[in-house]
């Protein structure tokens, strides 16, 4: 157990720090809004830690803190322009907002170390920390699956016109979804660059991207369970087909293939949905004896 | 200096345009995006590649690159979009099962290359140079100005002066009522996807010989720019990715040549962010369509 | 014409129709009534085959429909105007109408644009709206107006009534009772159990999934049970 | 005996036209090695070839992996940029010894487990930065680098350093992208603006395709083009063609070989793999040699340990092996020398600047 | 209760006006019927009442304050809700949360209560559910509860739309066409509800083209043709008026 620990810690943390990324994700689509900007969050996130830290000595815990006040103010400010735009568009604006962070930190080369990045950023996270903040983001996750919050997300991602005509403010939840994205997004981007010891922009393009929407399009859209699902293949993934070497994309590529094709929810949510439907189908069967054990009574 | 480079933009955007139209007829028809184009292009480029050096002449090699292509598009279909489709709400799904393909087809690329950049052996085209006005443009230039323009014709006489368009725009608004009105929502999908294939091939050939260089990951700065430019111009518009890609490759070309070098990337998508804050259905965006269509 | 036997539709394990036979003679104008949730939709969804059913025949036209797309029954000349209309709203009046015609295929049809405009005036008036912003009442003509100018042997309508004046009831009814009479097959889903048993010959009633009337309409317009379920006082 | 390493290379993703080709060299050393019995009777290197698929999660789960194989000796790899230091931090927590590919000193800041292959451009950059600034005499340089690898911003901003330091001014500075491959409008903005030199410092297909755009764009002729070490592979002359005639550049590895050793490297390559030898793949032909050496030495003084290997590793000198001057040392900061040739593209082949 | 009131209100798309000067009053505690011909603009009224339209002209207050230039969110606040001519309910979820939506702006707890998870959050929240279950049961559809709304038959989907609109218990409910799609029998049904909602003191404004069920409910009907107000008053007289019998009516069944 110690020596598979020991082994596959990386794996497990990487999980823990995808799992975290995942929920900035999915915080914005879950409020329908198509936004991709997880990537530049984490980078602002990352990007203060990293500097606060190697160049000004800044206590850790309040740099990340930092980070991550920063990256949600970020989401803010975002959302201001963006609430015009919907969709698709939404989603290249983010795209935009996230190359031009790269751009821009490629550029300011005295203050970021451009394409070389920043190196020496002290390695204090471990899997018990990653845990402990993990859980709490779950905890908030999923208070907002089970109050109020999470309806109105509900509602804005199906119909925007039926939220609003019921007084939902758009424009007020939009701007939170990106504030909570933004946060969770700067949070661990902060505690990335506490692990890997060295971030560059690259890290924060296109491929992160993809790799976090694929973590909550496999996972699932909806469910708390849905980004663990979909980070623990996106982290098993390459270690079973590792044998494959260089056939390995293949491989990958087949395999995502055929999850979202029989799974098209995610993984994480179909299960949670099943789960739901035989809850439901035993309260419907019950509904259903009660009703007839009371006509029963009523017509004796 | 200023005329050369918005020339060498606009070569570069009809290349962008003829890329990005079929990105824009898959988007128009089944609201997905297509992650797998970017590799349809590559293998355009490596198909023609491959059948030039193998001795076919080299206008055989594009026209059977081109067809290759066709086909490798339908069968992203059959693989990554059908069955998710036929469950309805697909797009989110299908972003995940096309970068699926694209991973697939990258990989066998990479096998196939060894990873080497590949180039078409010289004088695989002429290479001529013309000046008039100071300018200075190539045989190839002109070829692949003339033959964009050509196609972008053709196809907008095909969507416009036949019923596809029609049966296009029906099955994009509700496929469903479609089927039931006699549409064959399969065919439109086919054709839209064939023509989508070819186009990106024949781009992927045109851009390996303009800048003599073909290598598997070749289609992924071009995945990037075709969502802008499908995006910008207006889903699913042609005449919008049409004018898009012209003013993207031009944007670049003239960035490149007055602005710092390291900031290009900021500045364009800088650019991108104001046009969709000015308008945020795209330059040619219908904004009935993307306000959600149907009143109460 | 069409002859429906024994038909099982099923959604994720709900039964919505278990085991209904019906039949529709060419020339004959047939309502289907029933309540909310009965599975009058339903059952024309299966016959325009496009919901999947689960066992059951359904011989259109002398040929069993098992397996075709919905587009290829519409081609023969099975037409369905859906519940809730289903317009293309982003395309204009006269776009949809012209989608309607693809169903003709190569088959011949006395209905034409001029005679759908005919029928309906304000979608002449109103040829270049965009679909989207009719109203409510004409987004229902327009429905039918395209599934006419596909070339209809049969006409599958689900409440065509629903959301039109009186007086535009009155003159659908009328039309649907010219082309009923110039030879055009109807089966008719209808909320307006009244009027739709007066507009047919023939009626079936429809209760969670099974038929438990069929007859005359003006018989099962006097029958009691019918007038308590579904006439009201 | 059997002395077990990994050969971690970057066989997919963006550093794959390195990695993959460093795999190929190292494992055809390898099995050289092997059949001439170069560790004695019966004693043999065991390698197994893994893929840090250009990502950094990949590699550094896999190396942690490694790390607890007690029966890996040493890791060749992970290839490059931060894939490589990610590798060598973990190497260092683990104390285990990698010998990264990359020529970036911060790998071996980093700690005494880590190592790197190639030399850094304090060694490298000179010799073709004092060309420029004192063979040539050039005075005003136009510079085009990639603006999106550490290792090759590295080398371009060292050589702007040398030759700014030998009073050459520079013209101008231009990124393109390791992606990229439309050079028309920086070309034509380099062909319509003034210098003596343009120097290139970007992978050899990309560098050979950037000459071949400058020309088109009307670049004068007479004007020296220079580019560093990356371009001596066969491919800036595949690639290149006519247009790459009289390119200047410095190699570790002149094509073809120059002495026994590596003309016969040359040959037995092109005869195994179909594809002529470039520079990576002698610096993995090359680094095995180095690696081979050290497991020796380390076997003879009684320690086949990870610490044995480092130990060993830390004092190679004057391994002879197929590029730079033909021997391979590691200095007294662990920093690797072999030298460099400068090099000129002369009818159609790469010759030696000078003889 | 507050009463709302139409002053002089026009809508006009490019050319066509397709709501011209009309006043009106939805009074509180009654059904107030609006009916016309297709295209004449009821669902435009509804639809500048809530918000979703600007007026090209004139005023709409509620209990006196201007809500005409207000947003539809607002104005859904303000206690106005309405349900949707072509359904619209959050497929999706089941028919319980579609209600839960409902009750938006009651809601109290904060948003860091509801991220927090407190336990006002989680009171208040079961509170709603408590009152959902109510309402579904009120509109027949409990067992329903947990089906996805977009798998109902027609006719319930209508219902969970009413259910929704009025869970806040808004003073006005905006009512476009509620009975479509029903049959006599299930149309008592809902009148039934409509009736008891008046008597609590909501103002109800009911469009509907099933006139019998109009002059049933309602005190007050107003009828437009074309944008204009062509009668208004008893619903008895009003139908009878020959110029509505012309344009809406028809004289063949009715
Ligand atoms: N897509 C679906 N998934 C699951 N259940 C469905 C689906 N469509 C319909 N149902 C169920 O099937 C039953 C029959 O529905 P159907 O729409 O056929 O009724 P209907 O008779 O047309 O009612 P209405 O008069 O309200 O239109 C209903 O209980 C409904 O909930
Ligand atoms: N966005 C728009 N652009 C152009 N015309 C419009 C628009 N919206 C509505 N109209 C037109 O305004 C008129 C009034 O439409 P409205 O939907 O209010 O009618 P209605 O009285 O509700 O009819 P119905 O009973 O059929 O639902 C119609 O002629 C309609 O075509
Ligand atoms: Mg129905
Ligand atoms: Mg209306």
């Amino acid at each position: 157990m110690i020596q598979f620990y020991y082994a596959y810690q990386p794996i497990i943390d990487f999980f823990l720090l995808s799992v975290g990324f995942g929920y900035s994700q999915q915080i914005a689509l879950r409020a329908g809004v198509f936004s991709i900007a997880t990537a530049g969050f984490a980078a602002i996130g990352a990007y203060t830690v990293a500097i606060l830290v190697t160049k000004s000595g800044f206590p850790i815990a309040a740099s990340v803190v930092l980070g991550m006040v920063i990256a949600g103010v970020g989401g803010l400010l975002l959302s201001l322009p963006l609430a015009r735009l919907r969709g698709a568009f939404q989603a290249i604006a983010t795209l935009a907002f996230v190359q031009i962070v790269i751009s821009l930190l490629l550029y300011a080369e005295d203050f970021t170390g451009g394409a070389l990045g920043v190196t020496g950023i002290p390695r204090v996270m471990n899997t018990g920390i990653l845990l402990v903040i993990v859980a709490v983001v779950m905890y908030v996750m999923w208070s907002i699956g089970r109050t109020g919050l999470g309806r109105i997300f509900d509602a804005l991602r199906q119909e925007e016109s039926v939220a609003a005509s019921l007084g939902v403010n758009i424009g007020r939840y939009h701007a939170l979804a990106f504030i909570l994205s933004g946060a969770v997004g700067g949070l661990f981007g902060g505690l990335q660059s506490l692990y890997v010891f060295q971030i560059e922009p690259h890290n924060f393009g296109f491929a992160f991207m993809v790799n976090v929407l694929t973590v909550v399009i496999l996972g699932g859209r909806t469910t708390l369970l849905g980004p663990i699902m979909g980070a623990a293949i996106m982290a098993i993934l390459p270690e079973l087909a590792r044998p494959l070497a260089e056939y390995r994309p293949a491989v990958n590529g087949v395999i995502l293939i055929l999850v979202i094709t029989f799974l098209p929810n995610g993984v994480g949510d179909e299960i949670v949905f099943w789960f739901r439907r035989r809850r439901h189908a035993a309260a419907a069967a019950n509904r259903a004896q009660a009703k007839e054990a009371k006509d029963a009574v009523t017509s004796s | 200096m200023l005329s050369q480079q918005i020339l060498n933009g606009l070569v570069t955007g009809s290349v962008y345009a003829l890329f990005s139209l079929g990105f824009t007829l898959i988007f128009g028809v089944q609201k997905l995006l297509n992650f797998a184009h970017g590799a349809t292009f590559m293998a355009g480029a490596f198909i023609a590649y491959y059948c030039t050096i193998s001795g076919l002449p080299f206008l055989l090699a594009i026209g059977f690159s081109m067809v290759a292509t066709g086909v490798i598009a339908i069968l992203v279909d059959l693989i990554a979009f059908r069955s998710l489709r036929k469950r309805g709400n697909a797009e989110f799904p299908a972003l995940v099962s096309s970068i699926g393909v694209d991973l697939i087809l990258v990989s066998i690329a990479q096998q196939v290359s060894k990873t080497q950049v590949l180039n078409f052996p010289f004088g695989t085209f002429p290479v001529k140079f013309y000046t008039f006005m100071g300018l200075r443009i190539s045989l190839l230039q002109l070829v692949i100005l003339a033959t964009v323009a050509v196609l972008v014709a053709l196809l907008i006489f095909y969507l416009k002066k036949t019923t596809f368009g029609r049966q296009v725009r029906a099955v994009a608004t509700n496929e469903r009522a479609a089927a039931l009105l006699g549409v064959n929502a399969q065919s439109v999908y086919l054709q839209t996807f064939f023509i989508a294939g070819a186009l990106a091939g024949l781009a992927g050939v045109l851009i390996g010989l303009l800048f003599n260089s073909m290598q598997f990951l070749m289609g992924e700065p071009y995945m990037l720019r075709a969502f802008v430019v499908v995006v910008i111009g207006g889903l699913g518009s042609v005449p919008g990715a049409i004018v898009a890609s012209l003013m993207l490759g031009v944007m670049q070309s003239l960035t490149v040549a007055y602005l710092p070098s390291g900031l290009t990337d900021a500045i364009i998508f800088a650019l991108l962010f104001v046009v969709l804050l000015i308008r945020p259905n795209g330059l040619f965006g219908d904004a009935n369509a993307v306000a959600g269509g149907t009143r109460q | 014409m069409l002859n429906v036997k024994d038909l099982h539709v099923s959604y994720k394990g709900i039964k919505a129709l278990r085991g209904v036979s019906l039949h529709v003679e060419e020339g004959e104008m047939v309502a289907l009534i029933g309540s909310n949730g009965a599975g009058k939709s339903t059952l024309l969804n299966a016959l325009s085959n496009a919901v999947r059913r689960k066992a059951g025949e359904i011989v259109f036209g002398g040929r069993e429909t098992r397996g075709l797309n919905p587009h290829a029954v519409a081609r023969q000349g099975l037409l369905h105007v859906p519940e809730g209309r289903q317009i293309l709203a982003d395309m204009s009046v006269y776009e949809n109408l012209l989608v309607g015609q693809i169903a003709l295929g190569r088959r011949t049809t006395r209905y034409t644009l001029d005679h759908v405009y005919e029928l309906f005036p304000v979608l002449e008036e109103r040829r270049d709206q965009i679909a989207g912003t009719l109203s409510g009442g004409q987004q229902q003509m327009l429905a039918i107006g395209r599934a006419l100018m596909g070339g209809p042997e049969l006409l599958l309508l689900d409440e065509p009534s629903l959301g039109l004046s009186p007086l535009i009831t009155d003159q659908v009814f009328d039309a649907l009772t010219r082309l009923n009479e110039e030879g055009l097959t109807v089966l008719l889903v209808e909320q307006n159990a009244l009027r739709a048993l007066e507009a047919t010959s023939r009626a079936y009633v429809l209760d969670r999934g099974l038929i438990t009337h069929e007859g005359p309409s003006a018989e099962l317009a006097g029958d009691q049970t019918i007038i308590e379920s579904y006439l009201g006082a | 005996e059997e002395y077990k390493m990994v050969i971690l290379q970057s066989l997919t993703g963006g550093a794959a036209f390195i990695g993959k080709n460093v795999a190929d060299g190292a494992a055809m050393a390898a099995d050289e090695l092997n059949a001439n019995g170069f560790f004695g009777e019966g004693n043999s290197l065991v390698y197994e070839v893994a893929d840090d698929a250009t990502d950094r999660t990949q590699t550094l789960s896999l190396i942690t992996r490694l790390a607890a194989d007690e029966d890996v000796l040493i890791v060749m790899g992970p290839t490059s940029g931060s894939v490589a230091l990610a590798g060598a931090n973990v190497a260092n927590e683990r104390e285990f010894p990698v010998i990264t590919t990359t020529n970036s000193m911060e790998v071996i800041e980093n700690g005494p487990w880590s190592f790197i292959l190639t030399q850094p451009a304090d060694v490298t950059i000179p010799y073709i930065a004092d060309f420029t600034a004192q063979t040539l005499g050039a005075k005003n340089c136009a510079i085009i680098g990639v603006k999106d690898n550490e290792a090759y911003v590295a080398l371009q901003r060292k050589y702007e350093d040398l030759i700014q330091a030998q009073g050459v001014n520079l013209a101008s500075v231009d990124g393109v992208a390791l992606a990229d491959s439309d050079f028309s409008a920086l070309a034509t903005k380099i062909a319509t603006s003034e210098q003596d030199c343009v120097f290139i410092g970007t992978p050899a297909a990309q560098g050979a395709n950037l000459v071949i755009q400058l020309r088109q764009a009307g670049l004068d002729p007479s004007i020296p083009i220079l580019g560093h070490n990356a371009f001596a592979s066969p491919t800036f002359i595949e690639k290149g063609g006519a247009a790459v005639e009289n390119v200047y550049l410095m190699g570790a590895w002149v094509p073809g070989g120059y002495d026994d050793f590596s003309s016969a490297f040359s040959t037995n390559f092109e005869a195994k793999t179909g594809i002529p030898a470039d520079e990576w793949h002698a610096v993995g032909y090359s680094g095995m040699q180095v690696i081979a050496n050290a497991i020796k030495d380390a076997v003879a003084a009684g320690a086949v340990t990870r610490e044995g290997v480092r130990d060993a590793l830390g004092t190679q000198t004057d391994i002879p092996v197929v590029m730079g001057e033909g021997t391979y040392s590691y200095d007294e900061h662990r920093v690797p020398h072999f030298g460099m040739k400068v090099l000129q593209v002369k009818d159609g082949a790469f010759a030696v600047v000078g003889e | 209760m507050p009463s709302l009131h139409l002053e002089g209100v026009s809508k006009h798309f490019g050319g066509l006006k397709a709501v011209d000067d009309i006043t009106m009053v939805v009074p509180p505690g009654e059904i107030t019927g609006l009916i016309g011909p297709n295209g004449a603009g009821k669902s435009t009224v509804v639809n500048m009442i809530s918000g979703v339209l600007s007026l090209t002209h004139g005023d709409i207050r509620l209990d006196g304050t201007s809500i005409a230039t207000d947003r539809s969110d607002i104005v859904a606040r303000r206690g106005v809700s309405r349900t949707f001519q072509n359904i619209r309910l959050l497929p999706e979820a089941t028919v319980l949360e579609n209600v839960l939506i409902g009750f938006h702006r009651r809601e109290h707890a904060g948003v860091v209560a509801n991220l927090l998870g407190l336990p006002a959050a989680l009171r208040e929240d079961r509170a709603f559910r408590e009152r959902a279950h109510s309402l579904l049961d009120r509109f027949g559809l409990d067992e329903y509860a947990d089906t996805e709304a977009g798998n109902l038959a027609y006719g319930h989907q209508r219902r969970v739309e009413m259910a929704r609109a009025i869970a806040s218990e808004p003073d006005i409910v905006l009512l476009d066409e509620p009975v479509a799609g029903m049959n006599d029998v299930e149309s008592d049904e809902l009148a039934t509800i409509f009736r008891e909602l008046a008597n609590s003191g909501m103002g109800l404004l009911l469009i509907e083209h099933n006139v019998g069920f109009v002059t049933r409910l309602c005190k007050q009907v107003y009828v437009l043709d074309s944008g204009r107000m062509i009668a208004s008053g008893d619903p008895h007289e009003v139908t009878r008026d020959p110029k509505v019998v012309a344009a809406y009516i028809g004289t063949s069944k009715h």
